[in-house]
């Protein structure tokens, strides 16, 4: 099962900056272990962000991303303990969702 | 020793040379770009990640006890975590011996969980109990962030591992013929773009210990204290020490020492 | 629910059944514009990539600003962020020339979302990284060049 | 591999200062028991290799040894050299600029003990457009090109390359022939690199 990402959500002069630390390999598909046999490609593809139910960010993501992936963006509105839900889906159909409470 | 003794005696005759070449003003517009880097950089470390891991297996009961580690001493009492790290590697009354966190941890998982020290010693980095231990550490050492480097050396045994670390930093071997010196014994060098901290001296050395464990960019790997200086005795071509051998508490020992009164900056994030 | 958009996907070759059923209100548009581009992502060069994003050979804009250092000591790990004082933006990708295929990623920014989004990229070697901006319905682009270098002790 | 036997000169020398305190010998067989139970053998890189040569034990403290000790060991370090049999000192600068840049080999995680690199960025400043070199050792830019080929250059540096340590004592650079790092090809590969005209060392 898929670790927990870490999101940290702030809200200042009406406007929220959301970070997002996701924990995902993001293989490549095109490295090749000790053994010299490719590692089959396994990266997040997809992910979406909402705030209070609305979608603030949607997100697709190639392989190029780096490994524990790292996201930050901002949107107007939020309010503290507002409640920010990122959700990631990846290649292999594996997918996790975790929420923070807007600081 | 013996040689210095004998430079002394041969002072007359005795030049102390400096070992490196005369070009070292190559400070360029490239350091200040690789420091904008590692800034940018700084802002979302994923050590975070190892962090949350680890402060649910120090929560979770675990191994054959079935008991959780809230209840391990890291030197501060049971179940301190907070600013412990700082205060490691020390003397532990209770196992007779000066301990790192690492080992320190290895106590406290046998002792209160049952789980046998040679699973973390002879597993593989990444993997099984090795892994836990890992993410064990990145909680740790997260909880003594801004603290300061305060090591204990009133101790016999903290001055006699001191006189073994600093022995083993200048011991040269191997067949490239490096010692720890070779690269962190002067001060403003680098390794292709990478800083490298004089060792010798505080500043240099509160730089050092106080930034690791780590995140490692290059492979996305969380790397403890033993990690790091099991790396460094690859490439200076060593044969492999031993998982909390005694050659690392002794090295841990002068580092952390050397740079006591340091800013711990732990999780660090690296290149 | 996924797995039969995907299904959909399959059977029907490709997003424009999507767009159909979409358009048709049989599927919310939010949830038609979260089916990962493939095509764009799979595309290769950067020509390829902005062809499949449907955005041809877009314009240099000034407006654009891509926040990422000359130099990135390694190149697992490159910060690269976009921001720009376009009006009415609806999307912003990233797009690296040198890499096997060079989009990375793409963000699709709802009403209320700043043009403003961070995050790391892989970058196999020096190489120019693209932002591409979609606002008002017009693509646009600005360019800034990374040096990717070799580091530590070993290789 | 070869061993070292080092001359009696360098033996009395250093037996000279056997003087110390109890103490200092008591710490010593400490350490030397430390090692021995701290280190184990992985892959290629055997547990020996803990154990030191006799020059290496002279360079293993905060200072270099007195001059005397210095002199001696580079008398004995300068015979270990070996000159291109064929009297051609010179290879391809491509094939030594990699050479140059890959600092891999003789580690645990090494396969075997050939094929290594020469690390020399590492440590060198060597071409017009590598921007990624350490500052350990002294700057190679343009070397060649402001050194000349005369004999006495070419023998200098091939030495050098060879084996550091007959120049310098306790000098930080591995002895690239005399511990088997590199072959007598590869060095004359590093050695175009650092002579050729058209290698970036020498050209913009």
């Amino acid at each position: 099962m898929a670790n927990p990402m870490k999101i940290r959500a702030a809200a200042k002069d009406g406007v929220t900056e959301v970070k997002v630390l996701m924990s995902h390999e993001m293989e490549t598909g095109q490295r090749k272990d000790s053994s010299g046999n490719l590692v089959p490609a396994h990266f997040i593809t997809e992910l979406t962000a909402t705030w209070n139910g609305k979608t603030v960010l949607d997100a697709q993501f190639g392989p190029a991303v780096s490994k524990n992936p790292y996201l930050a963006f901002k949107f107007k509105g939020g309010a503290k303990g507002d409640k920010v839900v990122v959700t990631w889906k990846d290649n292999k159909g594996d997918s996790r969702t975790d929420e923070a409470a807007i600081a | 020793m013996n040689y210095r003794m004998l430079s002394q005696g041969l002072a007359g005759a005795c030049l102390v040379l400096g070992t490196l070449g005369a070009g070292s003003a190559q400070a360029d517009a490239t350091t200040d770009e690789i420091a904008r880097y590692r800034e940018m950089i700084a802002d979302g470390n994923p050590s975070e990640l190892f962090a949350l891991q680890g402060e649910e297996l120090w929560k979770q009961k675990r191994g054959p006890r079935n008991a959780s580690l809230e209840q391990c001493d890291l030197g501060l009492g049971p179940g301190v975590v907070k600013g412990a790290s700082a205060r490691l590697p020390r003397y532990f009354k209770d196992t007779g011996r000066v301990q790192d966190l690492e080992t320190r941890l290895m106590t406290c998982m046998e002792t209160l969980q049952g789980i046998d020290p040679k699973t973390i010693i002879n597993a593989a980095w990444g993997k099984g109990e090795r892994e836990k231990m890992q993410a064990i550490v990145a909680y740790v050492v997260t909880e003594s962030h801004g603290e300061k480097i305060d090591i204990d050396m009133k101790p016999p045994q903290m001055k006699k591992m001191y006189e073994l670390g600093k022995m083993t930093f200048y011991y040269r071997g191997g067949p490239m013929d490096f010692s720890c010196a070779t690269c962190h014994g002067d001060k403003d060098k680098r390794i292709r773009l990478q800083d490298l901290p004089d060792l010798r001296t505080q500043a240099g050395a509160a730089a050092g210990w106080g930034s690791w464990p780590a995140y490692r960019v290059s492979n996305g790997q969380f790397w403890t204290m033993q990690h790091r200086l099991n790396d460094c005795f690859r490439q200076q071509r060593f044969p492999e020490p031993i998982y909390g051998s005694d050659v690392t508490i002794a090295l841990s020992v002068y580092m952390a020492a050397t740079g006591n009164g340091g800013t711990v900056m732990t999780p660090g994030i690296k290149r | 629910m996924i797995k039969q958009r995907r299904e959909v996907l399959k059977t029907g070759g490709g997003l424009g059944v999507l767009g159909l059923l979409a358009a048709a209100g049989v599927i919310k548009p939010e949830l038609a514009l979260a089916a990962w581009n493939e095509g764009a992502f799979k595309a290769g060069t950067l020509e390829k990539s902005l062809a499949a994003l449907g955005a041809g050979k877009p314009a240099t804009s000034g407006d654009i600003s891509i926040n990422a250092p000359d130099i990135a000591e390694n190149g697992a790990v490159v910060p690269i962020g976009v921001s720009t004082t376009l009006p009415k933006v609806e999307s912003i990708s990233i797009l690296i020339e040198k890499n096997p295929d060079a989009l990375a990623a793409t963000f699709k920014l709802p009403e209320g979302t700043e043009a403003n989004v961070q995050t790391r990229c892989k970058m196999g070697q020096t190489s120019n990284v693209y932002a591409l901006v979609k606002a008002d319905g017009k693509f646009l682009m600005a360019m800034k060049e990374v040096k990717v270098t070799l580091g530590g002790c070993g290789g | 591999m070869k061993t070292y036997a080092h001359t009696v000169a360098l033996a009395s020398l250093l037996l000279a200062c056997q003087g110390a305190g109890a103490a200092d010998a008591e710490l010593h067989a400490e350490f030397k028991a430390m090692l021995d139970s701290s280190f184990k053998t992985t892959g290629i890189a055997a547990k020996h290799r803990i154990y030191q040569l006799d020059f290496q034990a002279a360079c293993s403290q905060a200072q270099a040894p007195a001059m005397p000790v210095q002199k001696a060991i580079e008398a004995e370090q300068l015979k270990t050299i070996r000159y291109p049999a064929d009297g051609n000192y010179f290879g391809n600068w491509k094939e030594g600029e990699k050479i140059a840049i890959s600092g891999r080999g003789l580690t645990w995680t090494d396969k075997t003990p050939t094929d290594n690199g020469g690390g020399c960025y590492n440590c060198h400043q060597m071409s017009h457009h590598e921007i990624a070199y350490g500052t350990i050792g002294t700057s190679l830019l343009e070397y060649g090109k402001t050194r000349g080929r005369s004999d006495e250059v070419l023998r200098y540096t091939w030495g050098k390359i060879w084996n550091a340590k007959a120049f310098n004592a306790c000098s930080n650079m591995p002895r690239n022939g005399d511990a088997d790092i590199l072959t007598e090809q590869q060095i004359k590969h590093l050695m175009a690199y650092l002579f050729d005209p058209e290698s970036p060392v020498n050209k913009k």
